[in-house]
């Protein structure tokens, strides 16, 4: 196991978010976490990456303890992440971006940066500062300097939000392509379902902070209380102002 | 000129180099200490346009005018030490009349010892700067811990059933803080209790402290700060209800503000000084004190107190050194060397009384001619209540309550 | 035209650089229209000059008959249009129910907005239960949808929608496009800016396709959703 | 290129002609100068802290007041001048050091009063503890050498500017320093050990003024709470570095230069009113309104101009 | 005994004067987030204007208090837009240029008025000047008891103003994000210089109280200035609450450090005292600052 996460709890004052939360993540696939909004997916996210400490309960990653250590110190053990609301460095170029993260300098770094910027597709970004980027590119970025620290484990917090469906095949091949050109592990949190079924091996659904179903997509998809706290019956139950008409 | 220095009101027209005297005047025209600035300026100010007026410093056969260049110090030492250098090597004045408090003092000597030039301050008082044993620095006015024991005599020994029980407060700042040491050490040495010595931060609301010393019931309460804080310490204790038998200040009551803003309830109030316009002393350039307090009242509308007189009399006394000096403007760097031999041994009967310079010791250049006066606030005027050989009223004590003035 | 949104010869730059270049298109009472087109194609810039957030360089805005280019929004606001910004724009420092009320600020109907604010509550019962929340500690979904019910509380009659569904999970995905459709159908008028075009394109009467700050194509939506360049661009081809 | 060549050769010719500087100007210029290059230390020392790591400190002039005072205290002592400003730079640098880790911790304007209260606690400490002088100041031994001050300030601030621009524009440091400015949380997140950068930051940063105030203090003889720990000294490092242009290396050397100068030109010319305060401060308002990137924006506006707008360009000047 | 009640109405009663000063600064800063330099010369410059008046009208300094309202209101309303200038054009530091911009004013009003008042001091008198109202042996000044009402009194109608009326609401979300505020139909350029409007206004007639209660002259500022920071920083920057509770904390630390533990360490103690706080609580004492 590459992380286990063992009976999270952690509470926002009164507010339970995430509540006797376990997972575990193999090495090498694409797992899913997704869940009705505001059921703690991106707290849990703050929770393994050391953003917040748990109120209880136990986070292993490789072999190690993790739990309550600081966000530089787990990075550095090998999770990276990216951000719901993008938080890129604004001022600094796409490729500063980039540089700012790697842990080494040198030859190998830049030469590391290379690859990134143009297997993400930022060539013609690279000396703009970040805030000028389109959104898309931005979200690009973002998982270019996650990868530049070179994780084992990369969280990535809705990559796809605000892309439209082309946009987000593209994405979803980029990521397949990352897994095998990276060597690591992925942990996805999307709403967008068409990149969901596309990308994880494995779906964990969460709600109201406690794990509700975990297994392969395709069982996930037919869990009949998945459908109803999140799914919904899709397409199909917009009534469509056009063919009334 | 050059650098657009305007001319004291009545220099005239003598500007071709040789012609006049050139004193370079640094003092504080803004920053913290604006207010001393200004009244040193005016005091220095006196004394040139009257010496002007009436054809300038005699040497030999010769009158010289007196041109004024005035460099603003900001209360700030280091600009303090631009000004100097630049009244010197820019303006080439001939001698320097001292700045207003001790801070600029201290750090503007030592360029008048680079080049050699005397200074002379009418203000600072504090005991630091004659202990550096600066050889062009002078000063009119007598350091703090030598004026300040006598209205404290005065208060224990003058008066028949006199102070027993003293308490001070003081900003902290070297002046005030040489004051209030200066208090207690003397009130100490007459057998008074003090009890309660407290050097504050400026800018403290006195209130908490006066309730406090309200509750031990003090004789006097002695203060060392400016008319700032005295004002304030006035306006707090009353409205605490709380008046002691006496209250004591130091520089700041004499201060024409002080009387102005509080009105009644300055009565009564004692102070130190070392001239008030209540006296008459004869003065070479002004006829009398007298002539001295009218001349400058007509120019600035208030009364003259005892810095803005050691000021003006900062200036008699270089007029004096020059004239027995003998040497004509400009003055070369010997005829400067000179100066300060000549001062050494000054003794000049000024509008302030004997006026001479120590020549060694702590009070190294300092003025010690003089002899502290014990004043009193009475009906508004500043009048001298001590030592007992020169008072020119009775002191009052205890004072009369806040509602029976 | 009476009623409804005219643009015509829109030019909007940031600083220098101009991200619009004359783009033209109207919206008629009634009417949901949808703009779509890539990232950083333009939808986000039209839609804040056209509600005042930032200056128009040329062109002109008509809503309801009265040209607004360039006045400032709480203006026009007050002519009835709402805006529902990219990137939510809620206010985190108030609550939940601060939000909505901010929404209605331009109101005096008192007991109507009682009524609206029951019937947003009711639509979003997440916000309901976080009422007296602080919004920004809102999960970023409860705060998609505290900024369509805020805009629902300004009870404007024509509506700027800039990608309401951004980070909703699907089932809310739905009743966002469902209350567009609601809404369109009280007489209101809405203008959809949405990355997810198939669902825009289901419930709008017309649209419009924006490529790097020009309209390329547009038609009513029927037609858009049949023409090969949008399957292939916007809806990931046939799908 | 030949752009950058041009640049060095103007920065050598600069160079020699600081270096002349005694030899044509007059005295009194000189300590104007003198002083004018003291504060281009200041200024650049603070906007290492707040143009680049986004933190701004109101306390800063506590540094300088601390290395001055340290100075003066060693060589009361009997040290001589070189041996204390060592170790009133070294005391500085720790002090800062100490009370850096605590105080980064908080944010925006709480970070700026933090280090307020800081720098206005050490004045008041200043004035009570028995070995300072308290409001009395301290004196030394006058060394009355203008040229001796002019170089010694001449080659401290050329450092301060020369690390924030090697460390700060040129090195991987300089840029992750930038990220935290932009973004705290995430440089934390993806692996930088954000405290520790920015304590050396703020080491750093009160080094440069510490040894500006030990050479101070031995070039005015004289010092005092009032004069090198009132909070005016923070004020105008942090007025001088927005005048320039905050976050690029000019700005600070600009600024420090016009607001001093311009100060001492004022005076000089209406030195015996307070009119000059009045100019002074429309001049201040004036500029920034107008200029609200600061005085350099000037000259980086005018070749953006020149060079015709395309995207790239725009960033690459303002990045 | 005596002296420990003394003590705290001391205390309580300083607390009042420092609310004064910063009741309005607070509300500046939560609505435009810039830290007003000068905010000690718009105190400076309130007492002087309440002094020329007042000794020229003989009308009592609490009767011209509307009047030097809303001298300052205007001066206010007039000034904000030029600085607001200053906050729209920059784009990465605009606060922090806004604070230099302040800087510049507070320099230019300090030449100002030296120039044109000169360097002289005054004193205001009021009805309440000089008077005390004596209890049980403790006395309560009624000058600044007068000042501890007003204190008392603006803070709670700007409370009331802005959790308890609709266009108090609006002032909350413009303080956040004015362009969202313009799209709820909120005018913030309005609320912005009606804001900084009230804070000079208000701020001038803490200087008329002030000025009656301690003295006046052109150098006053600084000192209430970083009376002003501690405060509003204490409290929690923007936090009107906050203010009031830090406002009575500091009173009372003062009074109680001069009288037990003595005058010289006063404000040692207060500015480690504010450090200490902030290290504590980032956020200001009751945690509800920006
Ligand atoms: N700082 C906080 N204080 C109080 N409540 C919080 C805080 N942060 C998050 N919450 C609450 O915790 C819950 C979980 O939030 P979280 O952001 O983890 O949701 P999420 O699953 O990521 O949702 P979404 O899909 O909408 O992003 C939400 O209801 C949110 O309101
Ligand atoms: N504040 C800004 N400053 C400078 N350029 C900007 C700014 N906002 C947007 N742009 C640029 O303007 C262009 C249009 O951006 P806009 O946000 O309108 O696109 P969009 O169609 O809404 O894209 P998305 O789908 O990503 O929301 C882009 O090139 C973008 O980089
Ligand atoms: C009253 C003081 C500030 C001035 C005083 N004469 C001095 O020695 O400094
Ligand atoms: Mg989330
Ligand atoms: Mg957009």
């Amino acid at each position: 196991m590459l992380l286990s996460v063992k009976g999270l709890t952690h509470y926002f004052g009164g507010l339970r978010a995430v509540n006797d939360f376990n997972m575990e993540i193999e090495k090498g696939i694409i797992q899913g976490l997704i869940g009705p909004n505001g059921a703690g997916k991106t707290t849990t996210f703050n929770l393994i990456t050391g953003m917040h400490v748990p109120t209880s309960g136990e986070i292993i990653f490789s072999g190690d303890n993790i739990t309550g250590k600081p966000a530089y110190h787990i990075a550095g053990k090998g999770i990276a992440r990216t951000f719901q609301n993008l938080k890129l460095f604004s001022r600094l170029t796409v490729r500063e971006n980039i540089r700012v993260v790697q842990n080494k300098q040198g030859k190998d770094a830049a030469a590391e940066e290379e690859r990134l910027i143009k297997l993400f597709e930022l060539e013609k970004y690279a000396e703009y500062r970040s805030c000028d980027l389109p959104y898309g590119a931005q979200r690009r970025l973002e998982i270019a300097r996650a990868l530049a620290i070179k994780p084992k484990l990369l969280l990535l917090d809705e990559p796809a939000a605000g892309m439209n469906p082309s946009e987000v095949d593209n994405l979803s091949e980029l990521i397949n392509m990352i897994i095998k050109e990276f060597d690591i592990t992925i942990l996805l949190i999307e709403h967008q379902m068409r990149m969901v079924m596309k990308l994880c091996h494995k779906l964990t659904v969460l709600n109201f902070g406690e794990v509700i179903a975990t297994g392969a997509p395709r069982d996930i998809l037919n869990n009949s209380g998945v459908v109803e706290a999140y799914l919904g019956k899709g397409g199909a139950s917009i009534r469509g102002k056009r063919s009334e008409r | 000129a050059g650098c657009g220095n305007k001319e004291a009101a009545t220099t005239g027209d003598s500007k071709e180099q040789g012609d006049v005297f050139k004193v370079g005047v640094l003092t504080s025209l803004s920053g913290a200490e604006v207010y001393g600035g200004n009244i040193t300026k005016r005091g220095y100010d006196t004394w040139a346009d009257t010496v002007n007026q009436k054809g300038g410093i005699k040497v030999g056969d010769k009158q010289y005018k007196v041109q004024m260049f005035y460099a603003d110090d900001q209360s700030d030492p280091a600009s303090g030490a631009d000004a100097v250098e630049r009244m010197i090597t820019k303006d080439k004045v001939d001698f320097i009349l001292g700045p207003y408090t001790s801070g600029v003092t201290l750090a503007a000597a030592p360029i008048c010892e680079k080049y050699k030039v005397p200074m002379i301050t009418g203000s600072a008082e504090s005991p630091m700067i004659w202990q550096q044993k600066f050889k062009y620095t002078f000063g009119t006015i007598p350091a703090v811990n030598l004026t300040a024991s006598y209205p404290v005599n005065t208060l224990v020994s003058d008066i028949p059933g006199g102070a027993k029980t003293m308490a001070i407060l003081a900003v902290n700042d070297a002046f005030s803080k040489a004051v209030a040491e200066s208090f207690k050490a003397t009130a100490e040495k007459l057998g008074v209790k003090v009890v309660k010595y407290d050097i504050v931060p400026a800018g403290t609301d006195f209130t908490p402290l006066l309730g406090a010393i309200k509750g031990l019931n003090p004789d006097v309460v002695a203060v060392g700060g400016h008319e700032k804080e005295h004002m304030e310490v006035i306006k707090s204790a009353k409205s605490l209800g709380f008046l002691p038998k006496a209250f004591l200040m130091h520089y700041g009551v004499t201060n024409p503000d002080f009387v102005k803003n509080l009105g009644k309830d300055a009565e009564a109030v004692y102070g130190a000084s070392t001239w008030t316009s209540d006296l008459d002393i004869a003065d070479a350039l002004f006829e009398s004190s007298k002539k001295f307090v009218e001349t400058y009242k007509t120019k600035w509308g208030d009364e003259p107190d005892y810095t803005a007189t050691g000021c003006t009399v900062a200036g008699e006394v270089f007029g004096a050194a020059l004239e027995k000096l003998g040497a004509k403007p400009p003055l070369s760097e010997s005829d400067r060397e000179a100066m300060v031999t000549v001062l050494e041994d000054i003794k000049v009967d000024t509008l302030y009384g004997a006026t001479s310079f120590a020549k060694e010791g702590d009070n190294y250049h300092n003025n010690t001619g003089l002899e502290g006066l014990t004043i009193q606030i009475q009906g508004g005027a500043v009048k001298i209540v001590g030592p007992k050989d020169k008072k020119l009223a009775e002191p009052i004590y205890p004072a009369p309550a806040w509602d029976k003035r | 035209m009476a009623k409804g949104l005219s643009v015509k010869g829109l030019k909007v730059a940031y600083g220098n650089i101009e991200a619009v270049h004359g783009v033209s298109f109207e919206v008629n009472e009634g009417e949901i229209v949808t703009l779509i087109g890539a990232n950083g194609a333009g939808k986000s810039t039209i839609l804040r000059a056209v509600s005042g957030m930032i200056p128009v360089k040329e062109g002109t805005v008509i809503l309801n008959g009265t040209e607004i280019t360039s006045w400032p929004s709480h203006q026009i606001t007050g002519l009835g249009m709402a805006h529902v910004p990219e990137g939510r724009g809620i206010f985190t420092r108030l609550t939940v129910l601060e939000n909505l009320l901010v929404g209605a600020f331009k109101r005096k109907d008192k007991k109507e907005i009682d009524g609206d604010l029951d019937y947003v509550l009711g639509l979003f019962p997440r916000l309901n239960e976080r009422k007296k929340q602080l919004a920004g500690t809102l999960s970023g979904g409860e705060q998609q949808m505290l900024a369509v019910g805020r805009a629902l509380m300004t009870g404007a009659d024509i509506l700027l929608l800039d990608e309401p569904s951004m980070g909703l999970a699907p089932v809310l995905v739905e009743s966002i496009f469902n209350i567009c459709i609601d809404i369109a159908e009280a007489g209101k008028t809405i203008l959809l800016v949405e990355q997810n075009a198939a669902m825009a394109l289901a419930i709008a009467d017309r649209g419009y396709v924006l490529e790097t700050g020009s309209i390329a194509i547009h038609g009513d939506a029927e037609y858009l959703s049949k023409h090969p360049d949008v399957l292939n661009a916007y809806l990931g081809g046939a799908s | 290129m030949t752009k950058n060549n041009k640049a060095l050769v103007g920065l050598l010719l600069a160079g020699i002609a600081m270096l002349m500087l005694p030899l044509v100007i007059s005295s009194f210029w000189l300590r104007i100068v003198t002083g004018a290059i003291m504060w281009v230390g200041l200024a650049q020392s603070w906007n290492m802290l707040a143009g680049y790591m986004g933190y701004v400190s109101f306390g800063h002039g506590a540094f300088f007041g601390i290395g001055a005072y340290v100075t003066a205290i060693l060589m009361a002592k009997g040290l001589p001048f070189i041996g204390a400003l060592v170790l009133a730079a070294l005391v500085t640098a720790l002090f800062a050091a100490i009370i850096g880790q605590p105080t980064l911790r908080l944010q925006g304007a709480y970070f700026a009063i933090a280090t307020w209260a800081f720098a206005e606690g050490i004045r008041q400490l200043v004035l009570v503890l028995p070995f300072t002088g308290g409001a009395n100041g301290m004196r030394m031994e006058a060394f009355l050498n203008e040229n001796f001050f002019y170089y010694s300030m001449l080659l401290v601030s050329a450092a301060a500017v020369a690390v924030t621009y090697f460390l700060f524009q040129k090195a991987v440091f300089g840029l992750r320093v930038r990220a935290i400015r932009e973004e705290e949380t995430a440089s934390q997140a993806l692996g930088l050990n954000t405290t520790a950068i920015k304590v050396k930051v703020f080491a750093l940063s009160a080094l440069f003024p510490g040894i500006l105030g030990g050479v101070y203090a031995y070039w005015i003889t004289y010092i005092h709470p009032e004069s090198v720990l009132t909070p005016l000294i923070a004020d105008q490092m942090v007025v001088m570095a927005l005048l320039g242009g905050l976050g690029t290396i000019a700005g600070p050397i600009v600024g420090a230069m016009v607001l001093f100068l311009g100060n001492r030109i004022l005076w000089v010319m209406f030195g015996d009113t307070s009119f000059y305060l009045v100019l002074l401060g429309l001049a201040i308002a004036i500029v920034i309104l107008f200029l609200p990137d600061g005085i350099v924006s000037l000259f980086t506006r005018k070749k953006k101009t020149g060079e015709g707008i395309s995207k790239e360009n725009v960033r690459n000047i303002t990045g | 005994m005596e002296l420990l009640i003394q003590t705290i109405i001391n205390g309580l009663l300083i607390g009042g004067i420092y609310i004064t000063i910063s009741a309005g600064f607070t509300l500046c800063f939560g609505v435009l987030h810039v830290i007003d330099f000068a905010v000690g010369e718009w105190v400076m410059l309130g007492a002087f204007i309440t002094f020329i008046i007042s000794t020229s009208t003989h009308i009592d300094p609490f009767l011209l208090l509307p009047l030097i309202f809303v001298m300052f209101f205007i001066a206010g309303y007039l000034l904000q837009p030029t600085l607001q200038r200053v906050i729209t054009k920059n784009k990465s530091n605009a606060l922090l240029m806004a604070l230099a911009f302040t800087f510049g004013i507070s320099v230019l009003f300090k030449g100002a008025a030296l120039t044109i008042w000169g360097f002289n001091e005054r004193n205001l008198v009021t009805i309440l000047s000089g008077k005390s109202i004596s209890l049980l042996g403790i006395n309560i000044p009624s000058l600044r008891l007068g000042t501890f009402v007003f204190a008392i009194i603006i803070t709670i109608v700007f409370l009331w103003f802005l959790q308890k009326t609709r266009f108090g609401l609006a002032v909350r979300a413009a303080a956040e994000r004015q362009d969202v505020a313009g799209l709820m139909g909120i005018d913030s350029n309005m609320i912005n210089k009606v804001v900084y409007a009230i804070y000079t206004g208000l701020t001038a007639c803490s200087g008329a109280l002030i000025g009656a209660i301690f003295s006046i002259n052109t150098e006053m500022g600084v000192r209430y200035t970083i009376f002003a920071f501690f405060v509003v920083v204490a409290g929690g920057l923007g936090s009107i609450e906050g203010a009031i509770v830090a406002g009575i904390l500091l009173g009372l630390l003062n009074s109680f450090i001069s009288v037990y533990i003595g005058g010289q360490y006063v404000f040692l103690v207060l500015f480690l005292f504010l450090y200490l706080i902030l290290l504590a609580k980032p956020k200001g004492l009751l945690g509800k600052g920006w």
